[in-house]
């Protein structure tokens, strides 16, 4: 059995079942310790106070606002060469979620930087390219929700997903380029030194868990549903020819 | 091809002026802003080139929803695409037609409009050389949303939507490079950008346009 | 000419006409019939190529097929010979002049066509047919909005010059054209309700 | 009169978004314009209330293609003016649902937006108080537009080139009014002109928009 | 109940029409005819109100006056039902039941618009008429794209249902509707090349 046999409508929706209350129980569990810890078990920094907690809930949404479009990139390459109508739907399902994460990455973003820079939006590259990102989202959506047919509409916001990207990368790059910024770089890099303290990393790192738990849960639920709507379309539009 | 051309820039200078109106659309946003902003010239002077290319970016953007609509709604494109002419080649003919009657005349007026917003000496011949290098990319970008939402009833506001964020890069290097020329800076390295991101719009993006053309043709 | 074997397709998703075989010879026409919705329209693309067939195979020399709409593909804000050398000009080919007089339009030569009346656009629409010069051609109700007279008109510059010169045609219309040609109920083919290949049947 | 309405509303919720989109649009510009600007906080905040006021009316602008535009092409616009309904109700319904789905949401978001420009705290309130007051008067002056154009085909540009000019006192007294706010000074002066000029637009140009329609269609 | 005296009518700024007199009585329908461009969605128009009359009086009783187009005025992105109701409210009515069954609609019921065939769009721009109840009809053109059974379908409604209830209608067609009614060619009244009443005719 090819692993693509498991894109089939009927045998994703068999497995999926029994995997969906797993990944939201440890969305769950993750959430709860990781918040649970960071918020009260940890130190206050010693330069921003216990601002410094709001790190438990931008890191995470952040990381998985990129990666949530990064899956939707990945999920449109396949409809485009393979035809499988479960990734389509599975990137229709996910970008939603890439714009709530969005949303709180910003939002989160914004109530931190008021303390830290004094402003609660700055033209900085980092969040800016985060509002980019956010647009895209939006037109991605938008484009789906104007089409009716449904394989056309994968057609092309797949095609948009594709060109999207290069030109939010570009828009990175260009931004970088137009302002140097005050958000901080990447801090969770692997060689240890540029890490932060362990007692803030560990916690972040089950939040981090938490927060992809929680996106998978969300996407396999809601593509199960694209799924059932379009079974449903389906079962209508056998019947009113019957 | 040509003959496309050819009868797209006549039905612009006909159906009431695709030519004169983007132009007009230009000169109007320019006007306004002093209106919205206020008449202090520090300010507008510092500002100046941002609004010019902001402007002709809006300006561009306006006029994209004829690209192909048009010619969607009376069926002319159904028979061009059965046409023996290649859907790429179609996509960069109403790319062309579209810079010839927007993005040129803008790029041409844009100086003029450059004392109303009191724009500084040394940033009219860069401004005149940013519009020629970048609105190619925003006619070629703007085709293709054009071609994304041709099906759609009046996409005209989602396509606003899909490409805005398309033109960042574009706009953010333009302006750049004249700001930098205002503030006496060395502007090579954003103008180098812009020519890249505009040969790279036109070498690639006509094929993406003539896909999406396709499915939404079919 | 044309050939089609075990074709079927489908439009908005949903399966419309299966089965469909049938050839058409150089020099002859067929009509397609059916009641309104039976799905003339979405075999007539199909078979020009806008739309991809269900299964099955459309076979004809490429660069020899035209497609003809509901709609005419006017450009109101041109003149009528404007319109005609446009499509000319696409399809590499000089406006012949007997095609004015062919469909009636001397008179109207340099009117604007949106200054037009519904039939004589539906005329000018037609005459775009004699100056592409393609073989094949597919019309989807051409005759609609037309007088009695330019019916007869049309028929005529059908049976008389295209397809004497050799060329086939694939027409779909509700009326009598008056041409000698056989025609082809579509009603036997309509889609069983239980028919594959709609978009959505993957999810059944 | 409520019927049309209603449907105009329901086609814009199902036309792919009516409602969304004059705000997705209105929200790009304000994101553009830094980027054409420059990113500096004290630049951004001095042009806050203009670019905004601007950015709103552009926005309403984008969106008046569709009042007339659609039911014209389609013969709904012929059929509604034979049927008993006077012009003048056609008119008056069609500007409030170009207010609903446009004038009203953008209101509503503005403040939001007003972060990203670094609007002054003051200055938020009377940006709420003079777009709400505002925007009937642009909704209504561009359904007069709209209907001037609405025989040509793709009047899109032309209804700018016509609206524009027509919008100018509105966005000065906009402006103003906020502009005062952010300097300490008392708006009352700038609010009173701008809701004297939304009364009369209200109460008088549906009668215009009625007589060019009629003309229009004949 | 239709009273038109004298009247003279023009198009482009052009005469087209002239000398035009005709009455039509409740329960009776007239067919205009004439090749195409002669005149009659002009006259159609003018009758309806849409443009003056160069000359001339049209007159029936204010508010009982309909009028169809070559252009349906359906929204695409509602459905049938929707579609109906909305003119209906508009002319203060509620949509009978009978109307879907009428034009053959029941299936179609809950399609958006934008998914019906020509003629299934046709049937629901007649629709229309069975809904906002007028008296005073000017169709033009009503059976274009209808196949022959919805073609019959129509005729039985406007002689069943709208002559037979006392109505009136003028019909521009080109095929033969199958109603008993007076037919009027208009090419007689084809306005002279020097007829007066032109836009320009003042600088003549
Ligand atoms: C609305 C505004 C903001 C946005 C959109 C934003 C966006 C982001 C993004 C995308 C990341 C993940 C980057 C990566 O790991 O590659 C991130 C991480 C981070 N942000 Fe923000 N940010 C915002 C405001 C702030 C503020 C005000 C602060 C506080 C000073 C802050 C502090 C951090 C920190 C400490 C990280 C972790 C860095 C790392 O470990 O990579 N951010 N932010
Ligand atoms: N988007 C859609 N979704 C579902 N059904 C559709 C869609 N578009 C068309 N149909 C249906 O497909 C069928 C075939 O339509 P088609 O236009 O091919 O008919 P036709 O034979 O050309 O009819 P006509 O004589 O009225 O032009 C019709 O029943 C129509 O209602
Ligand atoms: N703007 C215009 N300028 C000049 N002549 C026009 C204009 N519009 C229409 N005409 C002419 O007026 C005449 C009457 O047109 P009309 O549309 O009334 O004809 P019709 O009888 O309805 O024809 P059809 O059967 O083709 O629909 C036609 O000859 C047409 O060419
Ligand atoms: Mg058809
Ligand atoms: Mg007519």
């Amino acid at each position: 059995m090819s692993m693509w046999e498991l894109a089939n409508p009927k045998r994703f929706m068999g497995w999926t079942a029994p995997v969906l209350p797993w990944a939201f129980g440890g969305a769950a569990l993750c959430l709860t310790v990781g918040l649970v810890w960071g918020f009260f078990f940890t130190p206050d920094d010693f330069r921003q106070g216990s601002t410094v907690k709001i790190i438990y809930l931008h890191v995470p949404s952040a990381l998985m606002a990129i990666n949530t479009w990064f899956m939707m990139l990945v999920a449109s390459l396949i409809w485009l060469v393979r035809r499988h109508h479960v990734s389509a739907l599975a990137a229709k399902a996910a970008a939603p979620v890439g714009i709530v994460m969005t949303l709180i990455a910003l939002f989160t973003g914004a109530i931190w930087g008021q303390p830290m820079w004094g402003t609660y939006w700055a033209w900085d590259p980092r969040l800016t390219s985060f509002l980019i990102l956010f647009l895209f989202y939006l037109g991605y959506v938008a484009l789906w929700a104007a089409i009716d047919d449904a394989d056309t509409a994968a057609d092309l916001t797949s095609v948009l997903c594709l060109v999207g990207s290069v030109f939010a990368i570009l828009s990175r790059y260009a931004v970088n380029f137009w302002n140097q910024g005050l958000h901080q770089g990447a801090s969770l890099s692997l060689d240890k030194e540029e890490n932060v303290a362990d007692v803030f990393w560990l916690p972040l790192l089950v939040c981090i868990a938490g927060f992809v738990l929680l996106f998978i849960a969300l996407v396999l639920l809601r593509t199960r549903t694209e799924v059932r709507a379009r079974r449903t379309k389906a079962l209508m539009a056998r019947a009113a020819r019957a | 091809m040509k003959a496309l051309i050819a009868r797209d820039l006549r039905l612009a200078v006909r159906a009431g002026g695709g030519f004169g109106l983007g132009l007009a659309f230009f000169l109007i946003v320019v006007v306004l802003v002093p209106f919205g902003v206020g008449p202090e010239r520090e300010v507008l002077a510092r500002i100046a080139p941002g609004i010019l290319w902001v402007a002709s970016l809006l300006a561009a953007l306006l006029s994209l929803d004829r690209i192909f609509a048009l010619d969607f709604e009376d069926g002319s494109l159904a028979l061009l695409a059965t046409a023996p002419l290649p859907a790429e080649s179609i996509a960069l003919a109403k790319a062309l037609a579209h810079w010839i009657t927007t993005g040129l005349p803008l790029t041409l007026a844009a100086p003029l409009l450059g004392f109303l917003l009191h724009l500084p000496g040394p940033a009219y011949g860069l401004l005149l050389v940013t519009l020629l290098l970048g609105t190619p990319a925003l006619s070629t970008i703007g085709t293709f949303g054009a071609a994304l939402t041709v099906g759609l009833r009046r996409g005209g506001l989602l396509l606003s939507l899909l490409v805005l964020p398309l033109y960042v890069p574009t706009l953010i290097f333009g302006a750049e490079a004249v700001r930098r020329g205002v503030d006496g800076l060395s502007p090579t390295a954003p103008l180098m950008l812009l020519a890249a991101i505009t040969a790279a719009s036109v070498a690639l993006l006509p094929f993406a346009t003539a896909t999406v053309l396709r499915i939404n043709l079919r | 000419m044309l050939q089609v074997k075990g074709l079927a397709c489908a439009r908005g998703g949903v399966p419309v006409l299966e089965n469909l075989s049938f050839d058409v010879a150089a020099g002859q026409a067929l009509v397609l019939r059916g009641p309104n919705g039976v799905g003339k329209t979405t075999l007539l693309r199909t078979l020009a190529g806008l739309q991809p067939a269900l299964v099955g195979d459309v076979t004809f020399a490429e660069g020899t097929g035209a497609y003809a709409s509901h709609a005419d593909g006017i450009k109101t804000a041109l003149k009528v010979t404007e319109n005609l050398s446009f499509w000319a000009s696409v399809y590499d080919r000089a406006v012949p002049d007997d095609v004015y007089a062919a469909f009636d339009l001397s008179d109207l030569r340099d009117r604007m066509a949106g200054t037009l009346s519904a039939g004589q656009k539906r005329r000018l629409g037609l005459a775009r047919l004699g100056v592409i010069g393609r073989d094949v051609l597919f019309l989807d109700e051409p005759t609609v909005s037309l007088d009695g007279f330019s019916v007869k008109m049309f028929a005529d510059w059908m049976r008389d010059v295209h397809l004497a010169r050799g060329g086939c045609a694939v027409i779909a219309t509700h009326i009598d054209l008056g041409l000698d040609a056989p025609e082809l109920e579509l009603s036997p083919f309509v889609a069983a309700s239980d028919a594959r290949g709609g978009t959505d049947e993957a999810f059944l």
